[in-house]
């Protein structure tokens, strides 16, 4: 039978649709948080003269690193289908860790190795608990996050420890230009991170596993391994975000960090990622860290009192989920 | 049936995702007590038309009638309303509820907003006693077979009082004695003036149940015969715009050693293996067939590393081990399982087409961990084009393929590996006649590459055909072996249910 | 030591000063009065002014700090909750060559403006063994309750471990040394018990209903905390446990409701005020001092008593407003000489 | 076809089968987190002499009201398949509601009918963002919570607002026995759920819907009607545990509440539930709040500091799971 003219005119839609989707699964959700964040940034350039300046840009960018760091993690234990909120307590602990450390004159890279470790030592023991004994994410992680977060204030007796050589903050204190180290640390990690998710058979896994966990054993890939490596990797980048924190206040404190959890996964959601696990990325979490970032900063140099920042930042957190959705929408894709 | 006017006409029924459109200019007319096939190729717009008639998806042309009256559906719920009862090709039950639970779904007994769970049990099995199916309305869900939570949904369907029924793909997991029951059923309904569509793949089906058959072909309904004013060939060549091939039966004969041999696997429980003993010799095609409850799923499921619990040995290539523990050993021994439900088991069905084909060959398609990108492409591009995918693109999620391309990409994420032993548990379900025949010659093609095969279906038409060599399975141990002109479906059938000798 | 620096400007008296204030937090009655306060001075004295919320949290906290040198104000009011991240917030002050006041909590080489907390536990204690004792309480029969705020740090809980420090002596309870009560401790001896109220109402009301369980019925209670929020929950625990004509409290904080019950509960007999809503007087006479060159002593003294249903009325209307404020003290004396306080006309002995 | 030997063994292990699952379905889940309750009980009463005490007693069930109101609409939410963080607004927005309003001179049985009004608002917002925008309910209550926390502070200017007349209190200070009001009041209310969930189609339908959305949607279930009413339930019952905490304190504050999602999600969890919806009931529910409540009470009555409290807190809770996990295991059940 010949190619009817129908034929060839779904054939001519289709391939107009490949271009059409190509676009729009690869950066349809990043184009929406992203023309989100320029709304708001652009917001913000009218609210406030100082919002637009170059110090304020490094400002916001300090901000938000160590929740930053800490989101890098929770994305890959989101994407592949579990969550972590015990970050919420491997900060203080790195934080307070790194402190007592240094001030037993532990050298500040052996000391933040240390804290890497004791960071990937919760992260082992939640994996093997979801794992192994196959109690769910956010009973195990609620369960280490009152251990650790306890363990950092009986560590430190409640009190702040402040570094008694003020060299130990080197990781906040050297910058290239005006950009600090800890900075460029999370645009390194963050590049690193996007690699391994998009190039790396680690990556890979992770979204199969996140995707359909079942089909994804059944093919043979060790998914539990996979689950345990990832909860290392999301608990040590939490400690590291705690020597961070840690060296910009050159202190340890146990109070660090209890928005960790929230915020982190907050902005890996925003950044497109799904609680159910085997979507979302780095370049969308980014964002969505940014997102918070700024508007924090912003409302703060509005001078918008206390309360309504909260009332401001809740609206507006679901001004641009709703916004994103709506882009989706009217391209007429559905979820 | 009727001469008024129809209980369903559409007109100019269209939709389209995006730029892609699935359906165009739809006229479809449905009598009292008629019944109507609708095939169709993978993809052919069969199960949106069912979607669209039953208030799951609103059209975005296209007018309906029931019985003369002019109707728009908004949900589901409106649809049942005017009584429209559907099973989805995508099974829609609760798995954590009771299956009684299930077929009275969102039409419990109630009183003043009360209900009784008793009462709901009562009148499950009463719908299921009226309709002739013997069913355990106190199990869950979740703890059903396939095949179970089929019929369940079956239920559900037919006790809605209804006077249409969609059906998407009824039988595709029902044995031949179930779908039996459900076309007797679907006669006697037929019979007090219901109205039946029902979406098949089963040519058989068709000619054995339907007074009208229509054919859909890229998203258009382009042929609506009678059964009996068409042949088969026809038929086919209306879905697929051209002949079907027609298939030969497998006759190989393995003379090499063999690639894999099961030595005495046992294992207690529902089903039970009572020592079974097979080879699978280099380019042959072994088929196992058996009821359910025989254990030939579990022939296969043990070769996929999934029944820990089995005791025997497996000789891979001469080598005599132990059974795979899990199915990383599976893997490693590059013995590729293709499972049964490729949604719940096989896909990822959010990631793109290259990513599920790549699934066992990661490490190969790597260096040093970091996947070559540019060679997973041309691996699925090659992939594709031998299993004769369709797809818009390779970065599409398969999810958004139909369900037949869905098996392809299953298959060839297993031929990827290129695999000592391919074990297939049900390859072909769900699949339309043209892929169903691509799939088999793609079976022999693999034979006579010289790689072995292992073949578990409980389609015994597909059993028969493709199998150079059929093993037939009854209480957990083999009970025969067909070859040659013996191995038919009669002696088959014979040997499983165990009235031959 | 602080920059005194720019003498040029303070000859011209009619320059407009730009400061800003970093509160602790912008919720609870005393602190956000506190803001309300400095706000208000700020507007008075003609002072350019910004406020920020540092939350109780040091990352919060350090955030501020930058976006606070990003405005370049002539003097930075820094209200930091969290002890120990003084030297971070130091270099940020530092390297922005901006000068600084410390409130509450010191910041290295910064000047520091504070309420003794020490002071004020004893000072309270003092108050109220005298009325145990009336009662014909002694060591044997009394338990004292002390509720923290563990996360608090060690400065603000000093009211509390001054206040039993002080109790067991004069009341003949076995000594314990300062250092021997901290966020850690929950039995002090025999004769007292800590208990963690997290600095609110609710922590502080669940923590105390649980340790009146241990606390035999027939024995008396002497109950202080950190501050009012922590002082009424835990009174609604006494309460609830029928317990308060056992039982004698004493707040801190000179909140509203608390000078009710002051004034109106016959168990409470006592309450520290730091006159907190009036510090903002004291913080912008002090910014004022500074730029005008002065360099003020190491710790400049907030004003602080502990009233009594006596002297609440000299100092508190009927509604809570202060009337009156106490007169100067040696450590905040030079604050006259600015003019600053005189224009509130409402410090005792100064006109 | 005659039925086999085979068929015929498979037909009898289900009936087999059949009764195993309806005591797992109904019981063991209960039966495990029934047992750790009792463990955790003996332990404390050993521990300390004041623990299983009459007045002690009384006191866990006093401690325990407020998360178990929070919680019984938090399992509503969880079995439908969603669940709501934005009780920890609710909570404080509702105690300063009430204090407000009843220092307005409003009646007081119509002041807790008007903060009811303001928990369904909040609750029908809720709803209603996730069903007609599709956003998820971790980010949709997220910003609610935000939002109802904000709006909690600028009322009450972030000040504790004592009740001006002690009578407004009158769920707190009135009793039956030593029973405080608003004991019986979670008494009734969990009756009434639990006979709702059962026994009602409205509660059936949370089961259905929970485990698979579309099928119900297909099955003509109003499935967007019924998530909005969840919500609303959910919130109305935050806020009515709002009152109960400002009527105990007999004040208002808008820092209560702060634990109370956390809390409510874990003893929902604990109590049997899962966070993808489905299963999961109110007898669960309760066991898992006193668990919780039970825990915090007893290592108070240890006079275990605050720090080891909360490690010791996530090491029980966590135990306590993995052994219910383990009695699934012994009898043979999978997840
Ligand atoms: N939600 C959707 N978004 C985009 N395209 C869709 C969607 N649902 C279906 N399609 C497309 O509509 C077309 C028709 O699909 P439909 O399910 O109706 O086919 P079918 O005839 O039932 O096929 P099968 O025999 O495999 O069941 C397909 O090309 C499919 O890709
Ligand atoms: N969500 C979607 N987005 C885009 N295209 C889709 C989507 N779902 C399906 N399609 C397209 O619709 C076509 C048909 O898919 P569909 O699942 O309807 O096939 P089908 O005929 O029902 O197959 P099967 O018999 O396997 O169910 C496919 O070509 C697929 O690309
Ligand atoms: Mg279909
Ligand atoms: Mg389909």
């Amino acid at each position: 039978m010949v190619a009817t003219d129908a034929e060839q005119r779904v054939a001519t839609a289709q391939r107009w649709a490949t271009t059409r989707e190509n676009v729009a699964q690869a950066g349809l959700q990043l184009i929406g948080i992203g023309a989100v964040y320029v709304a708001i940034v652009i917001f913000f350039s009218f609210a406030s003269e100082n919002f637009l300046t170059y110090s304020n840009t490094i400002n916001i960018l300090t901000n938000v690193t160590v929740i930053g760091i800490v989101a890098l993690g929770q994305a890959l234990a989101i994407i592949s289908g579990g969550f972590d909120l015990s970050v919420s307590g491997v900060v203080p602990l790195g934080a307070v860790s790194f402190a007592l450390l240094v001030n037993d004159g532990v050298p500040t890279v052996l000391a933040i190795l240390l804290v890497l470790c004791v960071g990937g030592v919760v992260g082992a023991v939640n994996g093997l608990i979801v794992t192994q004994i196959g109690i769910n994410p956010l009973i195990t992680t609620l369960g280490t996050l009152s251990i650790t977060s306890g363990l950092a204030y009986s560590l430190s007796n409640g009190v702040t420890i402040p570094f008694k050589n003020p060299d130990n903050g080197v990781l906040a204190d050297k910058t290239v230009g005006d950009i600090s180290y800890y900075v460029i640390l999370l645009v390194a990690l963050s590049i690193v991170a996007f690699l391994m998710l998009r190039y790396s058979v680690f990556g890979r896994m992770l979204y199969a596993i996140g995707g359909n966990r079942e089909a994804s054993r059944l093919a043979g890939m060790r998914v539990n391994l996979v689950t345990v490596l990832v909860y290392v990797l999301c608990a040590s980048l939490a400690s590291l975000a705690g020597v961070i924190v840690a060296s910009q206040l050159l202190a340890g404190s146990a109070t660090v960090g209890a928005q960790a959890a929230l915020q982190s996964i907050a902005a890996v959601i925003l950044g497109g990622a799904a609680l159910t696990g085997g979507v979302g990325g780095i370049p969308g979490t980014l964002i969505g860290v940014l997102v918070l970032g700024t508007i924090s900063n912003g409302m703060a140099l509005m001078q918008v009192p206390a309360f309504y920042q909260q009332i401001a930042t809740g609206t507006i957190l679901l001004l641009a989920v709703a916004f994103g959705r709506l882009r989706h929408i009217l391209v007429g894709e559905q979820s | 049936m009727s001469s008024d006017a129809p209980l369903l006409a559409t007109t100019g029924i269209g939709k389209r995702y995006g730029q892609h459109v699935v359906l165009r200019d739809v006229g479809f007319q449905l009598h009292r007590g008629e019944s109507v096939a609708v095939i169709g190729e993978n993809g052919a717009g069969k199960s949106t038309f069912a979607k669209i008639i039953t208030g799951v998806i609103r059209p975005d042309s296209g007018e309906m009638w029931l019985e003369g009256r002019p109707v728009s559906f908004r949900s589901p719920r409106d649809a049942l309303r005017h009584g429209i009862a559907f099973i989805p090709q995508e099974l829609a039950y609760v798995p954590y509820l009771t299956v009684g639970e299930n077929i009275m779904l969102g039409q419990w007994p109630s009183w003043h907003g009360l209900t009784s769970h008793a009462l709901t049990l009562r009148r499950a099995r009463e719908a299921s006693e009226r309709i002739g199916i013997d069913l355990d309305v106190e199990r869950l869900m979740v703890s059903l077979k396939l095949a179970e939570r089929q019929i369940v949904e079956i239920v559900k369907a037919l006790s809605r009082d209804a006077r249409m029924i969609v059906l998407d793909e009824p039988t595709a997991s029902l044995s031949e004695q179930e779908s039996r029951t459900l076309f007797a059923i679907l006669e006697r309904l037929t019979g007090e003036g219901v109205g039946v569509i029902y979406i098949s793949h089963r040519m058989d089906e068709v000619y054995r149940f339907s007074d009208r058959v229509d054919v859909f072909r890229n998203g258009e309904l382009v042929a609506s015969v009678p059964p009996s004013q068409t042949t088969p060939a026809e038929l086919i060549a209306h879905m697929l715009g051209q002949e079907k091939e027609e298939f030969v039966h497998g006759t190989r004969t393995s003379t090499e050693q063999s690639v894999i041999e099961l030595r005495d696997w046992k294992r207690a429980g529902i089903p039970n293996l009572a020592g079974v003993s097979l080879a699978v010799g280099q380019g042959e095609i072994v088929g196992v067939y058996g009821v359910r409850g025989s254990g030939a799923e579990l022939v296969a499921e043990g070769l996929g590393g999934l029944h820990p619990e089995i005791s025997g040995t497996l000789v891979v290539e001469g080598r005599s081990g132990a059974i795979f523990p899990t199915p990383v050993e599976a893997r490693r021994a590059n013995i590729a399982y293709v499972p049964p439900e490729r949604k719940r088991d096989g896909l990822v069905l959010m990631l793109p087409i290259q990513a599920n084909m790549s699934m066992l060959i990661l490490r190969q398609l790597a260096r040093i961990g970091v996947l070559r990108s540019r060679l997973e492409r041309d691996q699925a591009a090659d992939l594709a084009r031998r299993f004769d995918v369709r797809f818009r693109r390779l970065g599409q999620a398969v999810g958004q393929l139909s369900g037949g391309n869905q098996q392809k990409v299953l298959l060839a994420s297993r031929m990827a590996a290129q695999p000592r032993l391919l074990v297939l548990q049900e390859p072909t379900r769900g699949v339309d006649v043209g892929a169903r025949v691509e799939i088999h010659k793609f079976l022999t093609e693999i034979a006579d590459q010289g790689r072995a095969v292992l073949l578990v279906t409980s389609d015994l038409e597909e059993a028969v055909i493709v199998s150079d060599r059929l093993i037939i399975m009854r209480d957990g141990a083999i009970v025969g072996e067909l070859r040659g002109p013996s191995k038919t479906q009669a002696n088959a059938i014979a040997l499983a249910a165990g009235s031959a000798a | 030591a602080a920059c005194g620096g720019d003498d040029d400007d303070s000859g011209s008296g009619d320059k407009q000063y730009y400061f800003t204030f970093a509160n602790v937090l912008e919720s609870g009655e005393l602190f956000v009065q506190l803001g309300n306060g400095v706000e208000e001075a700020a507007r008075v004295q003609g002072v350019k002014f910004k406020r920020y919320n540092n939350n109780f949290d040091a990352e919060t906290t350090l955030n501020n700090a930058r976006l606070m040198v990003q405005e370049k104000p002539d003097l930075v009011l820094e209200y930091n909750g969290v002890e120990g991240i003084g030297e971070s917030l130091r270099k940020i002050f530092d390297d922005a060559k901006i000068p600084f006041i410390a409130i509450n909590v010191p910041i290295p080489g910064g000047i520091w403006f504070n309420l003794v907390n020490k002071d004020i536990g004893a000072d309270t204690a003092k108050v109220v063994v005298p009325i145990a004792q009336a009662e014909g309480w002694s060591a044997a029969d009394t338990t004292v309750v002390i509720v923290q705020g563990s996360t608090a740090g060690v400065e603000v809980n000093d009211c509390v471990r001054y206040f039993y420090i002080t109790v067991a002596d004069l009341m003949g309870m076995p000594n314990v040394a300062p250092e021997d009560i901290t966020a850690e401790t929950t039995v002090i001896t025999e004769n007292g018990v800590q208990v963690d109220g997290m600095g609110t109402l609710e922590a502080s009301y669940t923590g105390v209903k649980n340790v009146l369980q241990t606390i035999p019925a027939d024995r008396h209670i002497l109950l202080y905390t950190i501050n009012d929020d922590s002082t009424i929950g835990s009174w609604r625990a006494i309460t609830e446990a029928k317990r308060e004509a056992n039982t004698i409290v004493a707040g801190l904080g000179g909140s509203v409701a608390a000078l009710k019950e002051l004034r109106e509960n016959p168990r409470w007999v006592a309450e520290g005020s730091v006159f907190a809503t009036h510090w903002g007087q004291y913080l912008i006479a002090m910014g004022i001092a500074v730029m005008n060159g002065v360099t003020p002593p190491p710790l400049t003294k907030s004003p602080q008593i502990v009233l009594t249903k006596e002297t609440v009325d000299k100092y508190y209307d009927a509604d809570g407003k202060v009337k009156l404020l106490p007169p100067l003290v040696p450590e905040n004396e030079y604050l006259k000489d600015t003019g600053v306080l005189q224009k509130f006309n409402n410090v005792e002995g100064l006109e």
